[in-house]
């Protein structure tokens, strides 16, 4: 009883934040009807929080669902129009894009919020707690320490245990994996026997499981579970810096492995249900409360504004 | 052979005792075979109306078989392969245009072991009526209590209508099946062997039973006691290996058979 | 010539007889070893759901915050199934049975569905998710909703309410039959008015076998595609749904972020297991009362 | 009474009026429409792989597919469609559960069959066989919160998710399976046969092991093929507890990704229309059907020879 | 009264013909229920080694019941009790220390129905030696061959020892069943009814063969057939529900028989 009466508290609070930054619509209307969202996994755990929020305080009587098939896997459906926001966690690509003119079907990007590639190794990881951004990237890379892959600890430096590094990520599926590979890996092959999941928290248990562990991910999974995690602090040039929600914000020192997360609206679902409009609006008026909660740096509130805005220009 | 006997017979027989009634079944050079196995030869018998013609014979002559033909009953086994005629009042029942519907509403039939549905007595008996469309419940009540009496069960029953019939006696049961075969007012009754699941007393009951039905419906009753063919039957046909060897008034039957292989079986030679 | 030693004979007795013993023992623990897991299994579930499970987790709809996540929408997605379900496997099944048992003439071809069904029953669940994807949800259009899971699952369960219908069919005694067509009955009166009462409790069984069976899968959920968070709970068979299963597999996979999640997910499989019992316990008892000689 | 006269009239009118001759004759047919549902379903299967099917190995090739070892299906540079991994899991986790099942199974049976009198194997093997009534999701949930922690206390190796875990609880989910089929094929020997046995001084081990099981033997066999096409087709224990890494390794202790769990990881949230990787989808479930309905037809041999030699 | 009759016969008959062979089985007031049904009443009976004794009575007496308490077969139903002693070669057989296996090895058995395992030929004669340690192959096949040669079958099977014993025919069947019993050379063998599911001449065959083994083994055999009882064995027992009514040297009993009811039996009065 005590929980749920604080979360109602939080509830509230967010109601009447919704209402400053909604002054001067009409809120009463009733609104029913589905929103269907699907795509990245690491979008998952804020736009679920945004569309509970909207299906407990705004309106009851929309079905907001939300399913984290991965971004390239999303963008798929929504190319399909069966959905009607597709989450991504990279921006959306060329062929996606031809895909959806192809099927007639207009979008818009939204950022959502920001996140930071999180580098984590398990708990009791004592050495490998602070790398420069080379090693980092390096060690990933097919062949930069070891040709057949098996590289140890000890190849990265000296001093570090003769041990074998394990290899852990999301797959293919994911935004994150393409951002990984083709943004900080520049393209380059990850190393073989990397060990790739659907699943976040597969791969959260994985790597909390394993001494010799490395693994990248949001920075959403690695707060909620820092328990269980060690984190690798990453010297981009100025000293060791650890992802944190204001490290990883906007011109926050570990900016360069930040990344906006984004969410994909169908122009033309938000123009045949007012409710996908509305719902769409409504996210940038809670994101910012939101995003920390859930592990992402928050936007500027005047982007968010304009998004509103742009938004609400849908006819 | 035993048919020419027959035929030489007739008309002695017809001016002996009984008055000659109306035929009701006609069955001319039947033959049924059972896949490869013949099971009746060229059968030729007159079935007469309102009397009991009782059929006797060893085991696997054929007399189930023969009274399972006289309301295609036999049909239901897909091997089953028929030659010759069968007429009912004057129809060949094997005419493609006589549903054998039809032909067992007119022919009702009692089987051996007694068969009564799992529902209510009153719903057995109101069974019949109710496939052919009477609905209305006023005259099911009727006619359900009109063919309890006709079975002589009715007095046994009465108070228990709307019970299962499974708490009868086998005795019950089988007067009860013969009841639901009454509901329909048919004009042939067909039994096989009704008796032989039940006690002396049931058995009597029903014996007596039949006596009193034949002055409404023409009967034939298969029996494997030859006591019981002699005290309740007007005419008795013999069978033996699917043929029949003999087709006689009751009494001559018993008292005078023509055929040695008649007399070897009624006097508990064979069999 | 002797060839057996009584000796070796009788020294070689006590040891196969010791030996016979201990298979005896042994094999009685593998008998048992089944229903040890199985309590353990019981154990761990009903441990891990303790202080979760209450009226209020059964009445409340979901949520991503643990204290205040309930099941109503999975069990309403779940009873809304079985409204498809049901109805769909007793008509589709007891249909089909009474075709092959008392119409079907003996042909390859009867043979032919025969095999087919005792085959469809051996087909992994997970590709019927795959057919019920492609037909209705995509070929139909129908989406991920209620009908679409509930035909899915209608033709995976179909098997089971066939063999037993048939098998129930099959028992009803020739002579009651007979008695029927005696009156002048058609085949089909025949069958609705004597074979289908009598066979009814086994048909009932297989129902529920069915049901139960439908009740529990989860794959051609996943397949079909039910969404992770799904809040308001359906109202008809055209609205989005998820299953009690379904929040299983979900609450499990995501109890490693939220650690409550698994004491969800253990609540909600004593509920599931709990309905579970309920239908195979009436089902007993129906078999019991109804099984009788004719 | 009143009616009496005409209840054969009103037979015989309701005879003429009644429209039940045309509705008789449709009834086989509306029944056959419905018994060909079971048909259609097979063929909808069938259809929906095989087209799907082809369209993948016009993109990929049959050596790919079935000689090569990597599974990288949305690997944006170098996309790779091997089954071998996927195959391999399947193999390892079915045979993980064989392990188990066969010889708990087929000693329970022989308990059942020999040793219990029939007080007790009547309720013996109702109770065995509720293990077969839990549903996999229970069990997925079982294997991955209590015996993947269990097993961890004694082998450290054992990542958090692995093919192990899920193989023992699928083995236990299949000894009813085996146990009942084998009992069914055991107690068919007709007792003559035990009798001969005994009478020659043999102990109920030997009847058991060297008359009762090879005269059963195909019954048994049979039961052992349902269990692993059970256990090839089994989705969610896998799904849950082993994970969705596609590597081809022995190592029981690694997570790896069978068949059954490549298809809901495809699916699950599904996977747009249109790419190789989708329908590669239908090129796996194709490998799963064919393998599973072999086993099954198999299984159904056996069990017809062992039914007709008695 | 049926026993008391016997004890006063004894020292008579041992003077008769036979001479007094050592005692095999010895049954003391031996009492058996199948739960509620009392099928053996008091049974006192000495068996002697070397010679044929025939039990013989109606359906139903107790025959098999009490012919398979001997190697207690009769145990595998769970509902069986039984009093008294049974003493086999001074043992008494319901020991506790006494293993049925054990027993079961020295006292073989013939049963009514041939019985062979769905093996081979060979591994259903090898199958007894082989659960008695017995691997090497060589003994095995001198075992075997010895064995059918015994059961008068060698020649028939010998060029077809790896073929399914399901092969044979009936008669084949049970003396293949009866080498499965010699080898592992019994001291006693019961057999019940082994002939009657056989034709005449296989029974034929089997009788001979009886004889034959008589010269090494006790036999104890049960028969429908007085003829047989009366060609092959050399003591006879007549059971009538559940008692020995007499025991008594075969061409004695045959001849002139001390009890009415035997005689009534013997004559074909009843049975
Ligand atoms: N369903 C069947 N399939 C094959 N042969 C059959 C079948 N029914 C009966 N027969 C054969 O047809 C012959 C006549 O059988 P039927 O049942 O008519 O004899 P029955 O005179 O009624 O004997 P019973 O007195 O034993 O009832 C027998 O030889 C029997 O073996
Ligand atoms: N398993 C059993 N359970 C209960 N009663 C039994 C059982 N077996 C036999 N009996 C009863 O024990 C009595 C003796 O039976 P038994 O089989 O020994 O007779 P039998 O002399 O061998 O007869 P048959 O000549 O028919 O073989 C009979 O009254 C029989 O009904
Ligand atoms: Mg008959
Ligand atoms: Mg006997
Ligand atoms: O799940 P992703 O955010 O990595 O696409």
């Amino acid at each position: 009883g005590n929980e749920s009466s604080e979360a109602g508290g939080n509830n509230n609070d967010n109601e009447s934040n919704g209402g400053n930054n909604n002054a001067g619509n009409s809120e009463t209307e009733e609104l029913s009807g589905s929103v269907q969202i699907d795509g990245s996994g690491t979008v998952y755990p804020l736009l679920s929080r945004i569309a509970e929020e909207y299906m407990v305080n705004e309106q009851q009587g929309v079905s907001v669902e939300v399913s984290r098939a991965g971004t390239s896997a999303g963008m798929q459906r929504f190319i399909n129009g069966e959905t009607d926001l597709s989450n991504a966690s990279r921006t959306i690509k060329e062929e996606e894009l031809q895909g959806l003119e192809e099927n007639g079907i207009e979008t818009q990007e939204f950022k959502v919020a920001l996140d930071g590639m999180t580098i984590v190794i398990h708990p009791d990881n004592d050495w490998a707690t602070e790398m420069t951004e080379e090693e980092v990237t390096d060690l990933f890379i097919s062949g930069k320490y070891a040709d057949d892959d098996n590289v140890l600890w000890s190849d990265v430096r000296d001093d570090w245990p003769d041990e074998e590094v394990n290899f852990y990520g999301p797959n293919e599926n994911h935004g994150t994996y393409e951002f990984f590979v083709e943004v900080l890996l520049d393209e380059q092959d990850l190393v073989d026997g990397i060990n790739l999941q659907q699943d976040y928290s597969t791969l959260v248990e994985l790597v909390s499981d394993d001494e010799n562990s490395i693994g990248f991910f949001g920075f959403g999974y690695y707060i909620n579970n820092d328990d269980k995690l060690g984190v690798v602090s990453v010297d981009f040039g100025d000293g060791p810096v650890a992802p944190s929600l204001d490290t990883i914000a906007e011109d926050g020192d570990y900016a360069p492995f930040t990344r906006p997360v984004f969410t994909n609206l169908s122009i033309d679902a938000a123009k045949e249900k007012p409710e996908v409009k509305d719902f769409a609006k409504y996210i940038f008026e809670v994101a910012d409360d939101l995003a920390g909660e859930t592990g992402f740096a928050p936007l500027p509130e005047e982007e968010l504004n304009s998004y509103i805005e742009e938004i609400d220009e849908i006819e | 052979m035993a048919q020419s006997l027959l035929k030489k017979k007739k008309p002695v027989m017809a001016e002996n005792k009984t008055e000659a009634k109306p035929t009701v079944y006609d069955t001319k050079k039947l033959n049924l075979w059972y896949g490869k196995t013949h099971a009746l030869k060229d059968i030729d018998l007159e079935i007469q109306e309102r009397s009991v013609t009782a059929i006797i014979g060893p085991s696997g002559c054929g007399k189930s078989t023969y009274i399972k033909t006289l309301n295609r009953m036999v049909e239901m086994n897909p091997e089953v392969r028929t030659t010759g005629e069968v007429q009912y009042r004057g129809r060949n029942i094997f005419d493609r245009n006589y549903y054998v519907e039809e032909l067992r509403t007119r022919v009702g039939m009692v089987f051996q072991k007694p068969n009564p549905f799992p529902k209510s007595i009153f719903d057995n008996v109101a069974y019949g009526p109710k496939i052919h469309g009477i609905r209305d419940k006023k005259i099911l009540k009727q006619i359900v209590e009109k063919s309890l009496r006709g079975a002589a069960i009715w007095d046994e029953v009465k108070d228990r209508l709307n019970e299962n019939a499974y708490g009868l006696s086998g005795g019950q049961q089988q007067r009860l099946c013969i009841a639901r075969c009454l509901a329909v007012e048919p004009d042939v009754i067909l039994m096989d062997e009704p008796t032989s699941a039940l006690d002396p007393k049931s058995t009597l009951k029903v014996e007596e039973l039949v006596q009193d039905l034949k002055k409404n419906y023409s009967i034939i009753i298969v029996t494997h006691n030859m006591q019981q063919a002699a005290r309740i039957s007007d005419k008795t046909a013999f069978f033996l290996n699917g043929e029949v060897v003999e087709y006689e008034d009751t009494n001559l039957i018993f008292s005078n058979p023509n055929d040695k292989r008649t007399e070897d079986y009624i006097t508990g030679r064979f069999g | 010539m002797q060839y057996m030693d009584l000796d070796a004979v009788q020294s070689r007795m006590t040891k196969r007889i010791f030996f016979n013993r201990l298979s005896k023992m042994l094999f009685l623990a593998s008998a048992f070893f089944g229903l040890i897991v199985l309590a353990v299994l019981l154990y761990d579930v009903v441990s891990d759901s303790i202080g979760w499970l209450s009226i209020d987790f059964l009445t409340s709809l979901l949520s991503t915050n643990p204290d205040i996540a309930g099941i109503r929408g999975a069990i309403l997605g779940t009873v809304w199934l079985m409204v498809i379900v049901g109805p769909v496997t007793m008509i589709l099944g007891v249909c089909t049975a009474i075709y092959l048992e008392e119409y079907a003439r003996p042909s390859k071809f009867t043979t032919f569905i025969q095999t087919n069904i005792s085959n469809l029953a051996g087909v992994p669940s997970i590709v019927f998710g795959l057919l019920g994807l492609t037909v209705f949800v995509r070929l139909f259009g129908l989406g991920s909703i209620v009908l679409a899971g509930g035909l899915t699952m209608s033709l995976l369960v179909l098997p089971i309410v066939v063999v037993a219908s048939q098998e129930s069919i099959r028992a009803v005694p020739a002579h009651l039959r007979e008695a029927s067509f005696g009156m002048g009955a058609t085949k089909w009166q025949t069958i609705k008015n004597v074979v289908l009462p009598v066979a009814l409790p086994g048909i009932f069984t297989g129902m529920i076998l069915a049901i139960s069976r439908a009740i529990g899968e989860t794959a051609p959920l996943v397949a079909i595609g039910i969404p992770a968070l799904i809040i308001p709970a359906p109202s008809g068979i055209f609205d989005r749904f998820t299953a009690l299963p379904m929040q299983i597999y979900y609450w499990t996979i995501d109890s490693v972020m939220v650690q409550e999640y698994a004491y969800l997910a253990a609540a909600t499989i004593v509920v599931l297991l709990l309905i579970l019992f309920t239908l195979n316990s009436i089902a007993i008892l129906i078999r019991n009362k109804f099984d009788r000689r004719y | 009474m009143s009616y009496s006269a005409n209840v054969k009239d009103m037979i015989e009118t309701n005879r003429k009026n009644s429209k039940l001759a045309k509705f008789e004759k449709m009834i086989p047919f509306l029944l056959f429409l419905a018994a060909s549902i079971s048909v259609l379903t097979t063929l909808g299967i069938l259809v929906t792989l095989l087209f799907e099917t082809v369209l993948f190995f016009q993109n990929v090739s049959f050596r790919e597919f079935f000689l090569q070892s990597e599974m990288r299906p949305l690997n944006p540079t170098n996309p790779q469609f091997s089954i071998l991994p996927l195959l391999g899991a399947t193999l390892l986790s079915t045979g993980i559960a064989m392990f188990v099942a066969v010889p708990v199974g087929l000693t329970t049976a022989v308990y059942l069959s020999e040793y219990a009198t029939d007080k007790v194997r009547r309720i013996l093997k109702p109770l065995v066989e509720v293990l077969a009534g839990i549903p996999t999701i229970v069990y997925g949930f079982f294997a991955f919160t209590f015996v993947t922690p269990f097993l961890r206390e004694f082998i450290p190796a054992l990542d958090r998710t692995n093919i192990l875990s899920p193989g023992i609880v699928m083995g236990i989910m299949i000894i009813p399976i085996v146990a009942s089929l084998s009992e069914d094929a055991m107690s068919s020997v007709p007792n003559s046969i035990r009798e001969g046995a005994m009478a020659l001084g043999a102990t109920k081990f030997e009847v058991a092991f060297r008359v009762v099981i090879p005269a059963a033997i195909s019954g048994i066999i049979a039961s052992f093929v349902l269990g692993i096409s059970r256990a090839i087709g089994e989705t969610m224990i896998v799904t849950i507890a082993s994970g969705s890494n596609k590597n081809l390794t022995f190592d029981v202790t690694q997570s790896m990704q069978t068949m059954t769990a490549y298809i809901v990881e495809v699916t699950s949230g599904d996977a747009g229309a249109g790419t190789t990787a989708y329908y590669s989808l239908y090129a796996v479930a194709m490998t799963l059907f064919v393998f599973t309905l072999a086993m099954n037809m198999f299984a159904r041999y056996m069990t017809k020879r062992f039914r007709e030699v008695y």
